[in-house]
């Protein structure tokens, strides 16, 4: 069930079209965010069954500069795909550019770059797809009256957050979501401090704030741990996208109702069987090129070469047990 | 008292009162925008939010006084903060006291090696915080590889320390002002702690004076270190969720505090008690321009026109109470 | 003697390591290498030479990073809104970073405030200016012969010819500190400026067109910056001031002021970039580069002075023994 | 010599650094109840012998001992343990600390808990200061006081210790004649309480009213020791030097200016609020005027305002005609003024640059060439004046630090005097400067006011002002008093003047 096997040079046996022995190098936005080690670790796995190499590096503050370098680095080291969530989607592009031209294929995930620098995005969740999915967790959460809201985000440049702040605008002007009135959009830089700060105020400057949306895994945290120790508990409803281990104390205790994210795991396990199809040629980024993905199945390449890794699971008091990353 | 008493005392006096002055306004003026700013949740987030930052300017003001610095404090309170967490991880049963003691224990020994390094090898402090700035936070990287520890990992107990309040102030500042309160007292009221200006006014005459600088100035480091420690401890309660990134770029806001806190950065002069002020100001700022409904994007600038402005206020007062004692001639004919 | 001796050093060390590194790193030394290595160089050294001025004469500037992260976003913001022409960008970038500097200088000089107070302000105030002006918004379609101008290499080689800007700026800061009247005022200042104002020289003066000097070379980096990245943005370069302090702490600027040279400077520029570029290469973690920048940092303080001291308390002990002895009888 | 009976003995001492010898063979006898005078050469190694006393520096070889028991010390704490009190040559004050604390650093008195006593702390200083006959407030920072009062500052310290030993490296360098007489109340009074006292001092008048032994010391060497009465200023300074001194104060004969023409300078109404008044004189090319008053008289201060260090309030210099701008040292050097300022290691000497750099700074435009500075050029150029004042360097590239404190002096004088100014300002130039050297500098001011440069000289030490001056300008409080010509200048007028008498 491989596509057309083009190009078969060298290489042994083949798993599900893959070559085995390819140099395949994870590097994500920054090294010491859990969420992307949840992402390496399905990336691994899955490397692991087509017999590659995986290695996974990077910097370790989220900067498009740092980054920078060790592109430069995993192409000196002829390494055969580079996976890559962009901290700037037209900073790295240089870099990659540089890397493609000697050999190296690029795959980005989670956070894109520029089309013209990479050959295949695998993406989370369509921006539409998650905006709309957190307005409606919000719009729930809130209530039939409505009222004010606001979106703590992580970096002001984060592109993908800003995709989907605009996207939720659009939803937000639809006429069922009339009574929600988004007032603020505030920045907590992926900091768990400031991100913590950045809530406190949101509710300082807005007392009859109804709900937060923190589309990022440590702004919701930050925002959960607010509204818990303060006496807004139960008064301001939050959703957002969280990791399940770090928001099951709030669900539990109701600070939080329900918020959404895609598994990390299976993005980066996607993004490896991506990233090995398309070193072994099954797959040229162009739409409609398949490959199949191991346990997650068989995937098309879509428009400007990206590949969606699903819906995003919605995590409440029910089904928040049944999840560990 | 003589006249010029009267004048010298004034003049220690109203360092501390310009920065009051300008919290008491910054205060006044936000409340009237937002009369919520002075709500009782509204005061417990800003004693909250200053606690941690008050914790680490009193133990830098220490180590500022004695003309020196420590730059290494953020990422101490990194290493701190996670072993807290790590501990309740592993050993879930630890009592509170214990974890604190953990941290700050941990933090000294961080402090420990700053102050060998500085006062046994000689070398200049900004140059060797800076690089265990650099070595601390590598470790904490190192050892958390990613991980996280979240809320649900800690005790509960623990976690509610963080926000608990008695007579509506939060447990967590009542740390900042016992700590605040022995080290303001020890420096004003001991030979050591007046020692500890003597250094910093001139360290060359200290050593003549037989006043044990190395020794001084390896406890100054190791106290700095202990109260990053504390102040990791205190994080990890406050916040619940701790990654390697803890207090990630602090060192800056905390030298800052002190500096606007009227500690003068080349060392002898300047109070814990203005360097706490200086930290309240600094977390009253950030929290009042949102609430001002500054745009976000124009708080950091406000941030940083407010640090210049606030030493540049120091400065024009101390200038005019030096032009009067130079008046006011100490020895008259 | 002393300073000259720590030029060499760190020459030395830089030698040594390539020596080592070509020996045990695959794919070190390679002319793919060094044009990496240069390309990270040319922004660290452009800031790091003019700020050993400073630091040399007992001052600081912090915010030479902000000024970076500032002019970039003026440059997108500039021709965002239609400047197209390039000298005009270029000089535009330069005369900002200019009075960015300026007003560090005025606020050090003209106010009498320690520049490292002042430039923790303007580090944070800058940084926060640039959100003003670009906000979330990064602009990024530059023409591809600007960006690509930029990083070319000079005619036969890998590296960029940036690198030729670097050197000029290198030689020429280099003469002026250590071969004219100019350098010798800058010792004299950062020795003792009572002294120096008591000898004629213009402190002030002086200590401000130095910052006015980080504040223009700043935004050189900055434009650099905008093109090598090909990308404005209001956080870019944040954190870079750090690194450039440690390059010019290594390269054995004394914090304190009047001792260090720009030999040791570049020497220590360049051996930062080659050992953090080698040690990525040989796949040493990002958390342990970041522990080795630190003790790196350390050692470099720490060695040359325990040398002294153990010496000295070798000789110390000796004496005290002899003295007992002398006494005794 | 024996030790016996002597409270602390130094034999053979030795110390150097690197490779300068700073004393090849300390010797020295203190006995109870006794003051004893050390003298030297500038760079002796007198101050490198106090040092050592006070535990700063380990001796390199040789024996110290206390009471007849070998004595080691490893730090100035275990000499003040053993008794030992200081006062170094160079003040060594905390300037943000009071003077109270000052004095009482490291031993405030406490009360229970080990807590300072803040108020016996204060009523201590006050009783020192009273003992010193001086007014000083306890409660004021150190900053900002004086060189003199700085100097009381530290006597008042060393009184409050008590010590069995007393050492003041050149205490009265600073002083003027009445502090010094009360000085020397005070120390009597300890010496016949039973303390021993070791008294350095370039002034021999002082060394014979006050000690009972005189040690003197020539190139890091013991030479000899006698009771005082046993000898002879002159037997004492041909031991020192090791070579006869011609006279004192050796004017060469020069002819003053013109009134009308020569004008060099003139000072016009200078006023700086609180430090000095109205002050208006001219130096005519080729006089010497000395300033005269009291310490604390502003003279300082109106002559660095004159060079452009220190801002003035009102009032105009002019040199030559020509008005300086106010605030330029640089344009009054381009003038031709010259200022030696009164504290050499603040004001007058960048302590780690070298000989060469320090003698060079003010001309380092004048000595390059297309902007460009050859090091022969400034070497050379460093050579010929040091050797002119007779600098004793290891070597003109060793750090100024290095030197001695009259060497350092002389290293400012030659660094000045190398610009060939027009008009020369001197702030006590032979303070801390020994008898030869002395001797020396004042020839050197002759030497130039013969060649037709104005000397504007501060000097509060009175022989010195008689000496050299052809007119003697007197401050009070910062006030012009007095304008004494040559022939009527004596002792008893500029002291009439100086103390603000009214006639
Ligand atoms: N730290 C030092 N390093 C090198 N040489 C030194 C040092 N201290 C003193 N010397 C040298 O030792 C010699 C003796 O100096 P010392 O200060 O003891 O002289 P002194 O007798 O006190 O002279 P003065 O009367 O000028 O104060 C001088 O040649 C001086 O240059
Ligand atoms: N910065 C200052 N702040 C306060 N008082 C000062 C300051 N500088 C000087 N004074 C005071 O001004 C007076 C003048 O001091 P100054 O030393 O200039 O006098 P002088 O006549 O030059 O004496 P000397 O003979 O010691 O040089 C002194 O009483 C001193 O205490
Ligand atoms: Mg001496
Ligand atoms: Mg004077």
């Amino acid at each position: 069930e491989d596509g057309d096997s083009g190009s078969d040079g060298g290489g042994g046996e083949t798993t599900n079209g893959i070559k085995s022995g390819l140099k395949i190098a994870f590097l994500p936005k920054q090294v010491n965010n859990p969420y992307f080690t949840s992402a390496g670790t399905g990336g691994k796995a899955a490397v692991g069954e087509f017999k590659g190499t995986y290695s996974e590096t990077g910097p370790s503050e989220a900067s498009p500069s740092a980054q920078v370098s060790y592109i430069n680095t995993l192409s000196q080291q002829d390494t055969d795909v580079i996976v890559v969530s962009a901290n700037d989607k037209d900073a790295i592009c240089g870099a990659l550019t540089e890397a493609k031209s000697g050999g190296t294929k690029v795959v980005t995930f989670d956070s894109d770059t520029k089309p013209e620098c990479r050959d295949v995005f695998v993406n989370q969740a369509t921006a539409d797809g998650i905006a709309k999915s957190q307005i409606k967790l919000i719009s729930e959460a809130v209530g039939a009256e409505g009222g004010k809201i606001a979106i703590l985000s992580a970096t002001a440049n984060a592109t993908n957050q800003n995709a989907w702040i605009e996207k939720m605008k659009t939803e937000l002007a639809k006429p069922e979501y009339s009574k929600l009135q988004l007032v603020a959009t505030v920045y907590g830089d992926d900091n768990d401090q400031k991100s913590f700060q950045e809530a406190q105020g949101l509710l300082a400057k807005y007392p009859d704030l109804k709900g937060i949306i923190s589309p990022t895994t440590v702004g919701i945290a930050a925002a959960a741990r607010y509204l818990q120790g303060s006496t807004y508990k139960g008064k301001v409803a939050l959703t957002g996208l969280g990791t399940p281990n770090q928001m099951r104390a709030f669900v539990k205790d109701g600070t939080c109702k329900a918020f959404a994210l895609w598994n990390p795991e299976e993005l980066g396990y996607l993004a490896a069987y991506a990233a090995g199809a398309l070193a072994s040629g099954t797959i040229t980024g162009k739409q409609g090129d398949k490959f199949t993905a191991g346990k997650l199945g068989e995937y098309t390449v879509g428009a400007n070469g990206e590949v969606l890794l699903g819906d995003p699971t919605t995590f409440d008091a029910s089904n928040i047990d049944k999840f560990n990353f | 008292m003589t006249a010029p008493t009267g004048v010298v005392h004034r003049f220690f006096v109203v360092r501390e009162l310009g920065i009051g002055l300008a919290l008491v306004l910054l205060v006044a003026v936000t409340a009237i925008v937002t009369p919520r700013f002075l709500s009782a949740q509204s005061i417990k987030d800003l004693l909250l939010g200053s606690t941690i930052l008050a914790v680490l300017a009193v133990g830098q003001a220490i180590v500022v006084i004695t003309r020196n610095v420590d730059l290494s404090v953020g990422s101490v309170l990194g290493l701190s903060a996670f072993a807290t967490g790590t501990l309740f991880v592993n050993a879930p049963g630890t009592p509170i006291p214990v974890a604190i003691l953990v941290g700050m224990a941990l933090g000294a020994v961080c402090g420990l090696v700053n102050g060998v390094l500085i006062a046994a090898a000689r070398v200049p402090a900004l140059v060797v915080t800076l690089g265990t700035l650099y070595a601390f936070r590598g470790l904490d990287y190192t050892w958390a590889t990613g991980r996280q520890i979240n809320a649900a990992d800690m005790p509960p107990a623990f976690l509610r320390m963080g926000t608990a309040t008695v007579l509506g102030i939060p447990v967590l500042a009542l740390f900042a002002v016992v700590v605040l309160v022995v080290a303001g007292y020890y420096l004003r009221t001991f030979r050591s702690g007046r020692e500890l200006y003597a250094i910093g006014s001139e360290p060359a005459a200290a050593r003549l004076s037989g006043i044990p600088v190395g020794k001084r100035v390896f406890t100054a480091f190791v106290v700095s270190g202990m109260l990053a420690g504390l102040a990791g401890v205190l994080h990890a309660a406050r916040f619940g969720t701790i990654d390697a990134n803890a207090g990630l770029g602090q060192e800056l806001d905390v030298v800052a505090a002190v500096v606007v806190g009227g500690v003068a950065i080349f060392g002898g002069s300047g109070s814990v008690y203005g360097a706490a002020l200086g930290a309240v100001l600094l977390t009253t700022i950030g929290a009042a321009l949102p609430v001002l409904g500054v745009n976000p994007f124009w708080q950091r600038a406000a941030v940083g026109a407010l640090i210049l402005a606030a030493i540049a206020l120091d400065k024009v007062l101390s200038a005019r109470i030096a032009a009067r004692l130079r008046v006011r001639r100490a020895r008259r004919a | 003697m002393r300073r000259s001796a720590w030029d060499i050093a760190v020459v030395v060390a830089l030698l040594l390591f390539v020596v080592v590194a070509g020996q045990t790193i695959d794919g070190f030394g390679t002319a793919r290498f060094w044009r990496f290595v240069a390309l990270e160089v040319v922004p660290v050294a452009v800031i790091a030479l003019p700020l050993a001025l400073v630091v040399i004469t007992g001052e600081i500037d912090l915010s030479v990073a902000s000024v970076v992260g500032l002019t970039c976003t003026v440059f997108g913001k500039l021709w965002a809104v239609g400047v197209t022409s390039l000298p005009l960008l270029i000089v535009a970038c330069l005369v900002l970073g200019a009075v960015l500097g300026a007003v560090n200088g005025v606020f050090v000089t003209v106010f009498g405030l320690p520049s490292l107070a002042v430039t923790i302000g303007t580090l944070a105030l800058y940084r926060g200016l640039a959100y003003v002006v670009l906000g979330d918004k990064a602009v990024a379609d530059y023409p591809v012969s600007w960006t690509s101008n930029a990083i070319a290499p000079i005619p036969g080689l890998t590296i960029p010819w940036m690198v030729l800007v670097v050197l000029a700026v290198a030689v020429v800061l280099g003469v002026v500190l250590h071969a004219t009247p100019i350098g010798r005022g800058l010792y004299a200042i950062g020795n003792n400026d009572e002294a120096s104002a008591f000898a004629g020289i213009r402190v002030a003066r002086t200590k401000f067109w130095l910052f006015v000097l980080t504040g223009a070379m700043s935004a050189l980096a900055g434009v650099f910056w905008t093109f090598r990245f090909a990308s404005a943005r209001a956080d870019n370069a944040t954190g870079l001031e750090l690194a450039v302090v440690a390059a010019v702490l290594l390269g054995g600027v004394s914090i304190f002021g009047g001792r260090g040279g720009l030999v040791g400077v570049l020497a220590a520029v360049v051996l930062l970039a080659t050992m953090r570029n080698a040690l990525q290469l040989a796949d040493v973690p990002a958390n342990t580069l970041t522990i080795v920048t630190g003790t790196l940092l350390i050692a470099s303080v720490v060695g040359p002075n325990l040398v002294t001291l153990t010496r000295d308390g070798l000789r110390r002990r000796r004496t005290k023994a002899l003295a007992l002895k002398g006494a005794s009888p | 010599m024996e030790p016996s009976g002597a409270l602390l003995a130094l034999r053979a001492v030795q110390k150097s650094f690197g490779a300068v010898a700073a004393l090849r063979d300390g010797r020295l006898d203190l006995y109870p109840g006794e003051a004893h005078a050390l003298v030297g050469e500038n760079g002796a190694g007198k101050s490198t012998l106090v040092r050592i006393l006070a535990g700063v520096h380990p001796p390199d070889a040789g024996t110290m001992t206390l009471d007849g028991r070998p004595l080691v010390l490893t730090g100035p704490a275990d000499a003040r343990a053993a008794g030992i009190a200081v006062i170094y040559q160079e003040p060594t004050l905390f300037p943000d600390l009071s003077v109270a604390e000052n004095i009482f650093i490291g031993r405030q008195p406490q009360r229970s808990w080990k807590r300072i006593d803040t108020a016996a702390m204060r009523r201590r200083a006050d009783e020192l200061f009273a003992r010193l006959g001086v007014r000083l407030d306890p409660d004021r920072p150190a900053r900002g006081l004086s060189i003199a009062d700085q100097q009381l500052v530290e006597i008042a310290k060393a009184l409050s210790f008590d010590a069995r030993i007393l050492v003041m490296d050149e205490p009265t360098a600073a002083l003027s004649g009445v502090e010094v007489e009360r000085l020397f109340a005070v120390t009597r009074s300890l010496r016949d309480a039973g303390a021993a006292v070791l008294f350095i001092s370039h002034r021999f008048d002082e060394v014979f009213a006050l000690c009972q032994r005189i040690t003197v010391m020539r190139d890091g060497a013991w030479v000899s020791t006698d009771r005082t009465e046993e000898t002879s200023v002159d037997g004492v300074v041909r031991r020192m030097v090791g070579r006869e001194i011609s006279a004192l104060f050796p004017r060469v004969e020069h002819v003053v200016g013109d009134t009308a023409v020569d004008t060099a300078i003139e000072v016009r109404h200078l006023t700086s609020a609180g430090v000095f008044d109205d002050v208006s004189f001219t130096v005519r090319a080729g006089e010497i005027v000395a300033l005269a008053g009291l310490v604390g008289a502003g003279r300082s201060e109106v002559v660095r305002a004159m060079f452009g260090v220190d801002r003035y309030d009102s009032g105009e210099v002019l040199v030559a005609g020509r008005r300086l701008p106010p605030g330029r040292p640089d344009a009054a050097i381009a003038a031709g003024l010259a200022l030696v300022p009164e504290d050499r290691r603040q004001q007058g000497l960048v302590m780690d640059l070298s000989v060469e750099r320090n003698a060079t700074l003010v001309r380092r435009w004048k000595l390059s060439r297309f902007g460009l500075l050859g090091f022969g050029a400034e070497r050379r150029s460093a050579q010929t004046w040091t050797q002119r004042l007779q600098v004793k360097a290891e070597r003109l590239g060793n750090d100024v630090s290095t030197l001695s404190g009259g060497n350092q002096q002389k290293v400012v004088l030659a660094k000045w005097l190398a610009t060939e100014p027009s008009v020369l300002i001197v702030d006590e130039p032979t303070r801390g400067i020994d008898v030869g050297t002395k001797a020396e500098v004042h020839r050197l001011l002759s030497e130039q006011a013969a060649r037709g440069v104005a000397v504007l000289m501060v000097s509060s030490e009175l022989p010195e002002v008689l000496g050299m001056a052809d007119r003697v300008l007197v401050m009070h409080e910062g006030r012009l008093v007095g304008d004494i010509p040559r022939e009527s200048a004596d002792e008893e007028s500029v002291m009439f003047a100086a103390t603000g008498s009214t006639s």
